[in-house]
């Protein structure tokens, strides 16, 4: 899935999914590479959306602030 | 009586009348009272003395008939007390009881000689006629008819019943015409004769004249005064009363006087006995409605300010209510918009913050249960390391000791090691002696110790049992 | 209502209902200036009327006369 | 409706309808200006109504009592 | 919707729904820009037909108290 | 078995076999060695195995805390 | 049996039969030094397998430890 068609709550929900199987072992050490790859990818995928977000909620708010 | 005309005894007419006179003044010592209806009184003015006629009816006929006299002395005495008594003086057609001799002169003939009149007598008869009127006209339901008119407000147009010498009429036109408010009272003279029996006759007249032209007039006022209270019995007569209980103009009354209360005044519009009295009520109407016209004008003048001010403050409310709700209204809408505002500036800064947490909450628990794993890893490894240790290492013991406990009995069982000790074999034949079966007496023993051998025959041979 | 046909007893009834409605507040203010001419009318009018009269002493006797 | 045609009541009855349609909040923003407008006409009306017939009155008034 | 045929009360309702769901966090970060976007352009909107309604009703205003 | 096809999860399951057998005594002597030597083996695999996921965890870590 | 052919376990085996054989008598004077020289042999024999496995696995223990 690229960058472009992934939704943050898909990646979050994904990233939830990866961490409830690394609590309850279900991964294999042979995995667990790739699937921390995936987690970090996900994380730094949600963090720049969220970003991205913030930023532009950031420049609306000011918007709206300036406008009274 | 006539046969015997010539010889018969007589009496001179003289003889005769004195002495009828004889027995009429034997018979009738005293004077005698008498009721009869005086139809004429016949006062002679010069000679003052009066005749009156008087006669006794039954049925409509006249059942008894005589000439009486009043001399002059004693008409002014009775009719001085009679006017003082009854307010009325004699006059003709009267009920009369009087005291009076009954006298007869050879010359003048039979005569009753008047000396007395009860007044008191002549009272009753007029209260009787009086009370007899007044309950003639509340049968015929007029009684009440004048008081039931209304008078006008203003009563201004007045037909005036009097007399132009009239003291009262004198009164009433001074203070209607000196008022000084400068009311315009209209009044015209019907003149009319105020008292006395004939005073009815006029005043009905005059009354009938004023109907006709009653769209002129108001009211129609009596007025009488200053005639004292002689006459005034003809303000009872039915006739007159009559006519003012059903005159279509309100009638009041001004006739002052100081006795009973006249049907005409009763069945008045209204009495207010004196002339003068009539003329303040009249003017006292006008007072009133100066008074009610300028109330009038006061409550239209202060209604219509109030009403405007009202008006006007109602309209300002209205107005000031409408500048004030749009500005609330504007003002609200405002707020809750800024609150909006303010709501997702929040909610979209929280959002994120929560999301952003949500990240770093998941990136922990995901390192640390990436630790935690790879620490269970390796927990798992050592422990099989150290089981591989120490199970290879008592292994290799167990293989050693065994060993050793191998070694250590092969030793043991060495027979040089029990030779030492002091154990020794037999043999025969090279053979260890194991049963004695094969053996016989003389056979070559050898026994064999530690430091050497022992050769040795057999002589006997014991078998255990 | 003329003048000349207008009582004054009818006048002051009028003039009275009048009040009673400006009392009892029933007049519009589309009404209140013609209310309120009437008024005046009827007051100068009943004024009026209190320091004058029409009747003719003349004139009654002249229609005395022509009656009989 | 025309100022001619309009009668004082009924403005004031259009008017306190505004009114109330206000302290009952039923008026939208979208409205307001309109509400507000008819609302000031109405008012105006009124006034100029009231005046001029204020000023009927006072003069009938003024003739009334200069006549005593 | 236009600007021209948006209504006041359907914006305000339109932006109270979004408050809302931002409120209940009900957005996602996926929509947020969007919503925020939509949410100012809703109460700029609102804002400016409120000043324009506020100005109107000022002129009223101030039209009806110089007629006094 | 060449380390690049052996996994972690069959090494493990190997080595905990062999843990196994020679707990309940079945490895004699004469296969202890080369026991050994294969558990050593795998141990070794194991570990080192371990030790590059963690370094990948950890380098991920390090990216992921440097991102912030 | 060469030392070469001979497995440690069939080695100790023999020598507890050997042993058995030994301490119930059955054998005479003249095998039993014969199957004394059997045994230690044998002793010897595994003694010298048991050191040089032990030599072994002191050297993978070892190998095993400084690789940590």
């Amino acid at each position: 899935m690229t960058k472009e068609n992934l939704k943050y709550d898909d990646a979050m929900l994904e990233l939830e999914e990866l961490v409830r199987e690394m609590e309850y072992g279900e991964i294999s050490v042979d995995e667990l590479s790739e699937k921390i790859k995936r987690s970090a990818f996900l994380i730094k995928y949600c963090k720049s959306k969220l970003k991205s977000t913030e930023e532009d909620v950031a420049e609306i708010i000011k918007e709206m602030s300036e406008e009274g | 009586m006539s046969d015997n005309t010539i010889n018969k005894n007589y009496y001179s007419l003289r003889q005769i009348l004195e002495s009828v006179s004889n027995v009429i003044k034997g018979a009738y010592t005293q004077p005698y009272w008498i009721k009869a209806e005086m139809i004429k009184l016949n006062h002679y003015p010069k000679s003052g003395h009066c005749y009156p006629d008087l006669v006794e009816k039954g049925n409509g006929k006249i059942k008894a008939q005589m000439r009486s006299t009043l001399w002059s002395g004693n008409y002014e005495k009775i009719n001085s007390k009679f006017r003082k008594i009854t307010g009325r003086e004699l006059n003709d057609d009267m009920n009369i009881l009087f005291l009076a001799e009954v006298k007869f002169d050879a010359i003048y003939g039979f005569s009753l000689n008047i000396i007395d009149i009860d007044a008191d007598y002549e009272l009753g008869v007029l209260a009787k006629a009086k009370n007899d009127c007044i309950l003639k006209l509340k049968k015929e339901g007029i009684y009440d008819n004048n008081r039931q008119l209304k008078l006008p407000l203003l009563p201004q147009r007045i037909a005036v019943i009097s007399d132009e010498t009239s003291k009262g009429y004198k009164d009433f036109r001074s203070i209607i015409d000196n008022n000084t408010r400068g009311y315009k009272f209209f009044y015209m003279l019907f003149p009319s004769l105020l008292q006395g029996d004939a005073a009815v006759g006029t005043m009905i007249n005059q009354l009938r004249q004023i109907k006709k032209l009653k769209h002129h007039f108001d009211l129609v006022a009596i007025i009488r005064g200053g005639g004292g209270d002689v006459g005034m019995d003809c303000y009872n007569r039915y006739e007159l009363a009559a006519e003012v209980a059903n005159f279509p103009l309100p009638i009041i009354s001004g006739i002052g006087h100081s006795t009973n209360e006249t049907v005409v005044e009763m069945v008045a519009h209204y009495n207010p006995i004196t002339p003068t009295d009539l003329a303040y009520l009249l003017q006292q109407k006008f007072d009133n409605n100066a008074v009610n016209i300028s109330d009038y004008q006061g409550i239209v003048e202060g209604f219509t300010k109030d009403y405007m001010n009202e008006k006007i403050s109602v309209i300002n409310n209205q107005t000031n209510y409408v500048i004030n709700k749009s500005k609330e209204l504007l003002n609200q809408q405002n707020s809750i918009l800024q609150s909006l505002k303010q709501t997702t500036i929040f909610s979209a800064r929280t959002l994120i913050s929560s999301q952003s947490n949500s990240i770093v909450h998941i990136s922990n628990k995901y390192k640390f249960a990436i630790q935690k794993r790879l620490s269970l890893e390796e927990h798992k490894i050592d422990r099989n390391t150290k089981s591989i240790y120490s199970i290879a290492k008592n292994l290799l013991i167990n293989q050693n000791q065994k060993i050793k406990f191998v070694g250590e009995k092969i030793e043991l069982l060495k027979p040089d090691n029990l030779l030492k000790k002091g154990y020794s074999y037999n043999t025969i034949k090279g053979k260890i002696i194991t049963n004695l079966d094969n053996i016989k007496i003389g056979d070559k023993l050898i026994t064999k110790t530690y430091s050497g051998e022992i050769e040795s025959e057999i002589k006997k041979i014991k078998k255990y049992d």
